[in-house]
């Protein structure tokens, strides 16, 4: 069954209205302003609809969380990732692991907004950025972590020492919307994903007050998966679409067959 | 420029300090020069690579036609999984880091300090950085190991008094790997334990910028039998 | 001791609460009392039963010689589970109610005061006691609701200007239903919402150890249609 | 293929190795002072023959984590559990979110302990209690909780307001010792559990130096569990034992069955 309107996204639990028809509906109440977590890492995982639906939707001075603002040599170029989105000028923050080149030789879209001041670009240690948002979905304000203690990220920040090492205390990454890819899902929200496709993925449903999910099989009635096998419960997960096969829905390609 | 191709290559880099794995032991590659450590034959040893992504027990690299495009490592390339593999996400994957199970992570850097200081996530005057899980592995690994080249393109030396760059982790380096040699991290400073073949100690030690602890007897880089 | 007898019973007490919840609400329900609301026919409501021991959309207990003895309850009852039913570790089980994703949590009480404090956890001059998951469902959850008898066995009053034995949480209480009516912990204090039938105001007052707000009318306790 | 000692039980990921021929062997290297961490909730992943195991091994000074101190009423009275261990005089303290009977009918063997002064119990909240081991195999050594805020188990105690609220500063729990119940195993130490089984066994698992695993169906061959599926990975695993079938081991019984 189909919702067009979300009445309450934050909760919503019920089967019968989780799943959306189209990735623009499922994306048309982003508010101006708000903070959206993007899974995915390198590809596997990667959000390429969502991405593309955020970029029409269109709403603006938004604060961006995923582990990178690319998305790997296997996509074609004119596929949709977070630079689309800054290119629209959409973006005010964003919150990575990676936020410059990792070679002299790399371009990042993100590198030209941020070097103009038009972007502000905070860098996360990649453990950091994944429990900031575990602790979020757990109910979590604060946490103190061994990593980035001495270096410049540390910088006139607050450390503590329990049992003689030094500690750097990390607030929570709680996110408005999580844009996630999974592998399977039934009616009720239950997620599968395959291989390293989990990454970052249950980890922003559960720091997110509403989490869109883009699904590559088709969707399964509920109770399809077994309540042992579930890898994101359904509590977790607020609107689910299909994807639909390519030119339509975006797809990740074998390495070689890129064009860009 | 000459020095840099001189002595070891990346492999023999990778599979020197690959040779110092334990059985049994978790190991975590970084990108780059690192990841060739997972082509040295292990014999007997069993040891499990680990992902940041969240891959435990990967394997090779996937052969050209056979990649699963549900399936990369740290550096989004595509590899195949060991039997016993397991997946786990990115929370549960820093957890295995930060709670010390991480026997040995390999890292690239740009530079390596005497004091066990070393830099790999920014270049000097860039913006931002490219962190990575360096951090978290750097400081929670039980041995941090470092693969790379002895001199910059430039020819200026990455073995140095202080790190000019900024810093990943601070004391954490115990062994490095470059093509002129192996240097161990003690702490009266840095030793050279092992030569490159057809490099002499005075060339290492020109290629060097801070003192270098030199034994009376520096036997080769040993290599794979 | 005559009115622990009277008024509702305990399975009305819990339909009461039930009829409270809404379509698509996640709800935990304590050990004890509580547990009747699951009785409760909630129609086309889809209510998605947790608890703390990580099942998520349980349904009926198991009828004897079904039981599933990897399954049961946060009270250790066996249950069965509903289609998308979810499990979980304790850990995530726990995210969930801290990350105040639980609708509304149904717990027992010693002692309810009418600043929202309760007690459900340590018993008068006890040591240690058995807290179970109470403080994190009481301190995070949206709602809390209490079922209990409206006084203890010796007939003192449950409902208290103040928790006499050590509180569970702070001001978060919401609803309380006892045998005698269905009372609201608002900013004004403890108001009497709904009366149970054949008992008299006067009755429930005597029966109640702190202020009450009375409305002109208060309408029988809502039954079952 | 057995392994009669462990050299270095904190490591040894090797498949080859884990798998030990009986509970005594499995326990064998416990030193007094040691802090174990005890499975379960209810009877339902309890560690059963792991208790008696260890009851019979005898280490003393003993702290022991669990979430209460006896099994519920689904097992034979002579069954082990932490009640056994308490009244061999091995337990010192113990943590857990049960240390008082929770009906005045109940009986608790723990209660005559602490009334006497034998043995410390510190009460913890079980989101607590289980957020405290959680960090500890995260490498996290404090974190911020809102439960208990407020009450008597947070006198005297620091709190902290993050964002107008005031949450309670709570440290790691490490275990050196887990010992946990799972329903499948392979050789390589990776883990399934079948529903409510699953409760504190990750957890402890990953809050442990070394976990020692009671399995319930025959250990499967190294690769066995897709990966995809594993619920604890073999990492956190470093010794597991098959429970031999009644009366040598013990298992659940059905309600009703149980003659007390």
């Amino acid at each position: 069954m189909v919702r067009q309107q979300a009445k309450d996204g934050s909760r919503g639990m019920g089967a019968r209205n989780r799943i959306y028809a189209s990735f623009d509906d499922a994306v048309r109440d982003i508010p101006d302003g708000a903070t959206l977590g993007f899974g995915g890492f390198a590809v596997v995982g990667m959000p390429i609809n969502l991405y593309g639906a955020v970029a029409r939707q269109g709403a603006k001075n938004l604060t961006c969380v995923s582990n990178s603002t690319r998305g790997g040599a296997t996509l074609p170029a004119d596929a949709p990732d977070m630079g689309q989105m800054i290119r629209n000028g959409q973006v005010k923050k964003v919150i990575c692991a990676f936020t410059a080149p990792t070679r002299a030789s790399q371009r990042l879209i993100l590198s030209e907004y941020v070097d103009k001041g038009l972007i502000e670009a905070e860098l996360v240690p990649q453990g950091t950025l994944a429990e900031r948002m575990r602790a979020a979905g757990a109910g979590i304000p604060a946490f103190y972590t061994p990593a980035a203690v001495g270096t410049e990220l540390a910088e006139g920040r607050e450390t503590r020492v329990f049992n003689g090492r030094e500690y750097l205390l990390e607030e929570a990454l709680p996110l408005d919307y999580a844009f996630i890819r999974a592998y399977q899902a039934d009616a009720s929200g239950n997620l599968r994903f395959r291989r390293s496709q989990r990454n970052f993925n249950p980890i922003m449903a559960m720091a997110a007050r509403v989490t869109v999910v883009e699904v590559e099989q088709e969707i399964l009635p509920t109770g399809a998966i077994d309540p042992d096998d579930v890898h994101t419960a359904g509590v977790f997960v607020h609107r689910i679409i299909k994807i639909p096969p390519p030119p339509e829905g975006w797809w990740p390609q074998p390495p070689g067959s890129i064009v860009r | 420029m000459s020095e840099r191709a001189k002595g070891l290559t990346r492999q023999q880099m990778c599979d020197r300090l690959a040779m110092q794995f334990e059985d049994g032991w978790i190991v975590n590659l970084g990108i780059g020069i690192p990841t060739l450590c997972s082509n040295f034959d292990f014999g007997d040893k069993e040891i499990i690579f680990h992902s940041e992504n969240g891959v435990i027990g990967y394997g090779p690299l996937a052969a050209a036609g056979t990649e699963d495009l549900h399936l990369v490592n740290a550096g989004g390339q595509h590899v195949t999984l060991r039997p016993g593999a397991a997946i786990v996400h990115h929370a549960d994957s820093f957890a295995l880091i930060r709670s010390g199970r991480i026997d040995v992570t390999v890292l690239g850097a740009y530079e390596v300090a005497e004091n066990g200081d070393f830099a790999n996530w920014k270049m000097a005057g860039q913006q931002g950085g490219g962190i990575g899980g360096a951090m978290d592995l750097a400081a929670c690994a039980k041995h941090v190991f470092v693969a790379m080249e002895h001199q910059t393109r430039d020819g200026k030396p990455r073995l140095v008094e202080r790190c000019a760059i900024p810093a990943t982790a601070r004391g954490v380096v115990n062994l490095v790997a470059t093509n002129l040699g192996l240097f161990e991290l003690t702490s009266e400073g840095l030793a050279l334990r092992e030569i490159a073949p057809g490099v002499s100690v005075e060339e290492v030690k020109s290629a060097t910028g801070c003192n270098l602890i030199i034994p009376r007897e520096v036997p080769p880089v040993r290599s794979v039998a």
